[in-house]
């Protein structure tokens, strides 16, 4: 069965004053219907940036998608008009920012950011879409919805800001949903109902999530599969069992070496990666992450690995795994 | 797992201050720098001037009075014979003064109160603002004649009487943006960060509501330029025969039809340094704002 | 006006070398030594261009640099009227055409308009004796030896006279302008004016 | 909201108390009177007027004087205008004045804002420029010049308009286009510079998320975030406007109220000075408690407690 959503090739650069930004440089991942997926990698990686290609809401005039194909149910969305594009967003694929604080208009109601796309996209009166607004409140875990519609979003805490911001990502039932970081800014206690409220949901509505992150413990436990980022390409996919107890790229195993594991007794000091991620303007010959990695060989310097299928479904960048040399390999 | 030492080609990026990132990325806008550049250019001319042009700002040549523009006199010669090209440099040195140091007296008023107004809100708003009120219905013009009769009516009285009385506008405008940003989320958490109230003015509030301010300062350099007009028509500010663009202007007005040259080059001058302090106005806000910082 | 004398005051002609002269017996040779002059004038109408001009003869001329000091028309006629000035432009409209209603007011001792502080008992005399002649030459004859007087004191510099010019369309019958004219031309005598059918 | 109103009611009547007796004082510190001439009235003369007139009595009489006229909603009177009353001439003048300041000031801001929003959407292309270019003709250009530019173009060469002078509607549009020019011109700017802070905000790309037609982001997102500079712009300009313009009014000779104060005060006439400084002060601080209500009303969390 042909996946819901397939990114081919993207390639995404953002044309600035100091030089072009190759922020996603021939990325390839796809979702399948109801799937949960999560794109992992440092901030700055170009993971939001290939989100907001998706929706073909990357900034003008300095950003442009200057390659690649994005396959929603069949056809390309870069093929698509903006107007056939506009009916895409928020009916068949909607977002949920990472900043709640600054991701809902502060001078109109709770009740009025969530009907309006209902208005637009099932064309209800303002009656009927706060109606289903206050329901969709409901729906998120949100206490007395039918008095809350009417407030504003300061009056919100974080927390429910980004409850009020799944709502809005859900009204028109869309057959995708990308989550950007949806947890980071709040606390772990509401990270953790916030995101049993989105797979909640996307099981009820047999929603395709595309949920980015940074945070390795998140990935683990709701996405089926993983894609790891890094300096705008994809390093390392497969299942995320795979990915998490048999990493075949260095970069993946420091990820997963810097964060502290429950299920072993600590006997080593946390293994930060030292060093900065590469300068996306001009990315150094060879593999981007041999800067920072201790196994690199001189073909690392000379020339850019290609993902390759390491074990089943489960593929890597890396010319030492490639060459079976996994040293870093302890678990 | 040590790292490898050859991290050659990675940029870290050295730790920019507001205000040094600011001054790299003003540099690179090419319009800001030549509005920069023309004013200081226009400066430079206006101190030389004597090495610019032969004839002085006062010299009156009765035989030769409202003549047009011609070799002799590139921009032509007032109703007494002086030479408007020269009136024009030793005026940019008025009104230059004039349009930026009226200015600084305004921000350096206007900005405390309208942000500790708009920051702090209650009472202390409330006062400020009914005293900025006050200030608008104040009778301007009869406290300066009082000025006038008591202090005399040199430049600094001139910059006095401008000051005390412009910077209501600004006050109010920077006031408004507070109060709204105040409540911005960014605020509320550098707030939760133990921020200090000056800290968070300085640091966040002000930035964030620099547009419309600089906007505000364009607008007032020409105002000031020609409220200096009206108070020479007091006595206070440059005495003739020292010239200032404004001054030049309203001489301009009684023979516009026979010589409009008289009002139409100041008038030029003045847009220029208006269009100069625009550009310069917009890079700045540019360079200096948060989201344009990679 | 009756009492005019056409060559009265004749004796000032623009004459700079002469004016030296006077400076220099004056102890001004160096005209650098001279105090600081002021010369204040009411910033309205033509007052501005009057008085950069003298500033600039002053100075071309003599070399001497007076400071303008334009004021706004009250605050001018205040410092006028209590002697607040160094040197200031005033003008004179007489209120009947006479010389009983200039000379005294303007130069008798202590008058209410004699805003110069000039006081002179010779001019006085003649001027009282004026007053009272009833027989009109002998009278014509006192001012104008009043006049000489004055003119030999010079406590004022008449500059210029104002002259108004009138446009009068043709079938506008009967205009007579006079000196006493108020703000519109001929109102003096309105009475006289017809309209022809035009 | 109706507490906060009262209570700046109040407020507003302290503030033109304080003005009234500022004013007062001023006029009585500031050189010369209403009857200093050149030609110097004699002294009785000058004692018989100032009995007429009550400028006799001692300073804070008069004053007081002055404060139970304005009860009795009487502004005084003048000494220039023997005619009339200070009230009689504010009422004569000021709808003159109002209405075409009214005009201008709608003029300038149905074109501020448009011009100013085109000019931030459409940032750095010839809109940009042009808003540039004429924001800083009308700043740099005196009213004076460009009166006299409309009645050569309008009047005199097209025949559209008449010079000048009150009375039928086609007199109002030159002089309310003379009087627009700059505030609209400083309007644009202003909302040019705000709304290029708000379409940066993350809530704009939200809405652009949700697939919401472009003319409703620009509507409802952007520009209702971005009035809050505009608003306290339009006030003190509003103000301005409807108390008359001492240029356009000369020019397009309309009685109104703009010449009114700097004769008064170059009279020297107390009684007219007392009138249109209160009269202007009352209509800015009511200008300003318009633009504090708006403030809430465009922006939910600025509350006053």
């Amino acid at each position: 069965m042909a996946p819901l959503l397939e990114v081919r090739n993207l390639k995404t650069y953002f044309y600035t004053q100091d030089g072009v930004v190759k922020a996603v440089d021939d990325v390839s991942y796809d979702v399948n219907r109801g799937e949960t997926i999560a794109l992992v990698g440092e901030s700055g990686c170009g993971k939001t940036v290939s989100a907001l290609s998706i929706l073909r809401l990357v900034a003008e005039p300095a950003g442009k998608i200057v390659a690649g194909e994005i396959m929603f149910n069949g056809n390309d969305l870069l093929k698509l008009s903006n107007e056939e594009m506009r009916k895409m967003r928020g009916a068949k694929i909607s977002i949920i920012f990472q900043e709640p604080l600054t991701s809902l208009n502060p001078v109109l109601t709770i009740g009025r950011q969530i009907s309006e796309g209902l208005e637009f996209h099932k064309n209800m009166s303002v009656h009927q879409g706060m109606q289903e607004a206050t329901r969709l409140l409901k729906m998120v875990g949100i206490p007395h919805p039918e008095r809350r519609i009417y407030d504003y979003p300061h009056q919100f805490s974080g927390g429910m800001r980004q409850r009020a911001m799944i709502a809005i990502a859900i009204a028109c039932q869309p057959q995708l949903i990308i989550a950007d970081e949806p947890t980071t800014v709040v606390d772990v206690t509401i990270q953790a109902q916030l995101l049993e409220l989105i797979r909640n949901i996307t099981k009820e509505l047999d929603t395709a999530l595309i949920l980015i992150t940074h945070n390795l413990g998140i990935v683990a436990r709701y996405a089926k599969r993983v894609f790891v980022m890094y300096a705008g390409n994809i390093v390392e996919y497969g299942s995320a069992m795979d990915v998490y107890h048999y990493p075949c790229h260095p970069y993946t195993a420091g990820l997963l070496g810097s964060v502290p594991r429950l299920d072993e007794p600590r006997k080593t000091r946390l293994q930060p990666i030292e060093g900065q991620p590469p300068d996306l303007i001009s990315p150094p010959i060879g593999c981007s992450f041999q800067a920072r990695c201790a196994y690199s060989i001189s073909t690392c310097q000379k020339e850019k690995p290609q993902l390759s299928e390491l074990t089943p479904n489960h593929y890597a960048a890396c010319w030492v795994s490639q060459k079976g040399l996994r040293q870093w390999q302890k678990l | 797992m040590a790292i490898s030492e050859n991290a050659a080609n990675v940029s870290v990026r050295p730790h920019h201050t507001l205000w040094g990132d600011a001054w790299v990325r003003l540099r690179r806008n090419k319009l800001a720098m030549a509005g920069g550049i023309f004013i200081i250019l226009l400066s430079l001319a206006a101190i030389f001037a004597p090495l610019i042009t032969p004839y002085s700002f006062s010299h009156q040549d009765l035989t030769a009075i409202l003549q047009n523009p011609s070799a002799k006199h590139w921009l032509g010669t007032d109703g007494l014979g002086r030479d408007v090209f020269a009136r024009l440099l030793y005026g940019a040195r008025t009104s230059l003064a004039v349009g930026i140091f009226t200015q600084i007296i305004v921000l350096g008023i206007g900005l405390p109160i309208g942000a500790i107004a708009g920051y702090a809100g209650g009472t202390v708003d409330n006062v400020l603002m009914r005293f900025v009120d006050f200030m608008y219905g104040f009778p301007d013009i009869l406290l300066i004649i009082l000025i006038k009769a008591i202090l005399g009516g040199g430049i600094y009285q001139l910059f006095f009487a401008i000051g005390l009385v412009a910077w209501v506008d600004i006050a109010r405008l920077v006031r408004g943006q507070m109060m709204s940003v105040k409540s911005r989320d960014f605020v509320a958490a550098a707030r939760a960060m133990g921020g200090m109230g000056p800290y968070i003015t300085e640091r966040h509030l002000l930035p964030n509501s620099l547009g419309p301010i600089i906007v505000s300062v364009t607008f007032n350099v020409p105002r000031a330029i020609f409220t200096e007009a009206a108070l020479s028509f007091i006595g206070i500010g440059v005495r003739p025969p020292t010239p200032s663009w404004g001054s030049m202007i309203s001489d301009g007005y009684a023979v516009i039809f026979s010589s409009w040259y008289q009002v139409f080059f100041p008038a030029l001058a003045i847009a220029l340094l208006m269009i100069a302090f625009t550009f310069l106005g917009d890079g700045l806000r540019d360079a200096l704002d948060p989201k344009m910082r990679h | 006006m009756p009492g005019y004398n056409a060559n009265i005051g004749t004796q000032y002609v623009f004459n700079v070398t002469k004016a030296k002269q006077l400076l220099a017996q004056a102890g001004y040779s160096d005209v650098s030594k001279l105090p600081q002059i002021t010369f204040s004038y009411s910033n309205t109408g033509s007052n501005p261009t009057v008085a950069q001009f003298l500033q600039g003869q002053m100075q071309q001329n003599l070399g001497i640099n007076i400071v303008l000091d334009p004021e706004d028309s009250k605050t001018f006629s205040n410092n006028v009227n209590t002697g607040n000035f160094m040197w200031a432009f005033f003008g004179w409209g007489a209120d009947y055409p006479d010389p009983d209603d200039w000379l005294p007011a303007l130069f008798g001792t202590g008058a209410g308009n004699n805003h110069t502080g000039y006081s002179n008992p010779a001019f006085d005399a003649l001027s009282t004796k004026a007053l009272a002649e009833l027989d009109n030459t002998k009278r014509l004859a006192d001012w104008d030896q009043a006049q000489q007087v004055v003119m030999n004191d010079a406590p004022i510099i008449g500059i210029f006279y104002r002259e108004g010019f009138v446009l009068v369309k043709p079938y506008v019958k009967g205009i007579t302008t006079t000196g006493m004219d108020g703000a519109l031309p001929g109102d003096t005598f309105y009475n006289l004016v017809t309209i022809a059918s035009h | 909201m109706t507490r906060f109103v009262i209570r700046r009611v109040l407020w507003l009547i302290l503030v033109l108390l304080v003005v009234s007796f500022v004013t007062f004082a001023l006029m009585h510190l500031v050189p010369g009177g209403p009857w200093s001439r050149d030609k110097q009235l004699a002294p009785a003369v000058v004692a018989a007027l100032n009995a007429k007139y009550g400028l006799d009595k001692p300073f804070l009489v008069q004053y007081g004087n002055f404060l139970v006229g304005i009860l009795h909603g009487d502004l005084g009177i003048s000494y220039s205008y023997q005619d009339r009353s200070v009230t009689q001439i504010l009422m004569q003048g000021f709808p003159k004045s109002a209405i075409l300041g009214g005009t201008a000031f709608i003029l300038a801001m149905i074109v501020g804002i448009a011009f100013g929003m085109a000019a931030a959407l459409r940032q750095n292309t010839w809109i940009d420029y042009v808003c540039v270019m004429f924001s800083t003709i009308f700043a740099s250009v005196p009213g004076f010049v460009l009166g006299i530019l409309l009645i050569i173009v309008f009047s005199v060469g097209l025949h559209w308009f008449p010079t000048g002078g009150w009375g039928s509607p086609s007199q109002v549009i030159m002089p309310a286009v003379a009087l627009a020019a700059l505030p609209a011109a400083f309007i644009a700017r202003i909302t040019r510079a705000s709304t290029l802070e708000t379409m940066r905000q993350d809530y704009v790309r939200t809405a652009r998320s949700k697939g919401l037609l472009e003319r409703v982001v620009l509507i409802r997102h952007i520009l209702r975030n971005a009035l809050i500079p505009v608003v306290t712009v339009a006030g003190p300009e509003f103000a301005a406007l409807v108390t008359g313009s001492v240029i356009v009014e000369t020019i397009f000779s309309i009685p109104g109220v703009g010449r009114l104060f700097v004769e008064a005060v170059f009279a020297r006439d107390y009684g007219l000075i007392m009138g249109t400084v209160l009269f202007y002060a009352f209509i800015i601080s009511f200008a300003n408690m318009v633009v504090d209500i708006l403030y809430g009303v465009i922006d939910p969390r600025i509350r006053y407690d």
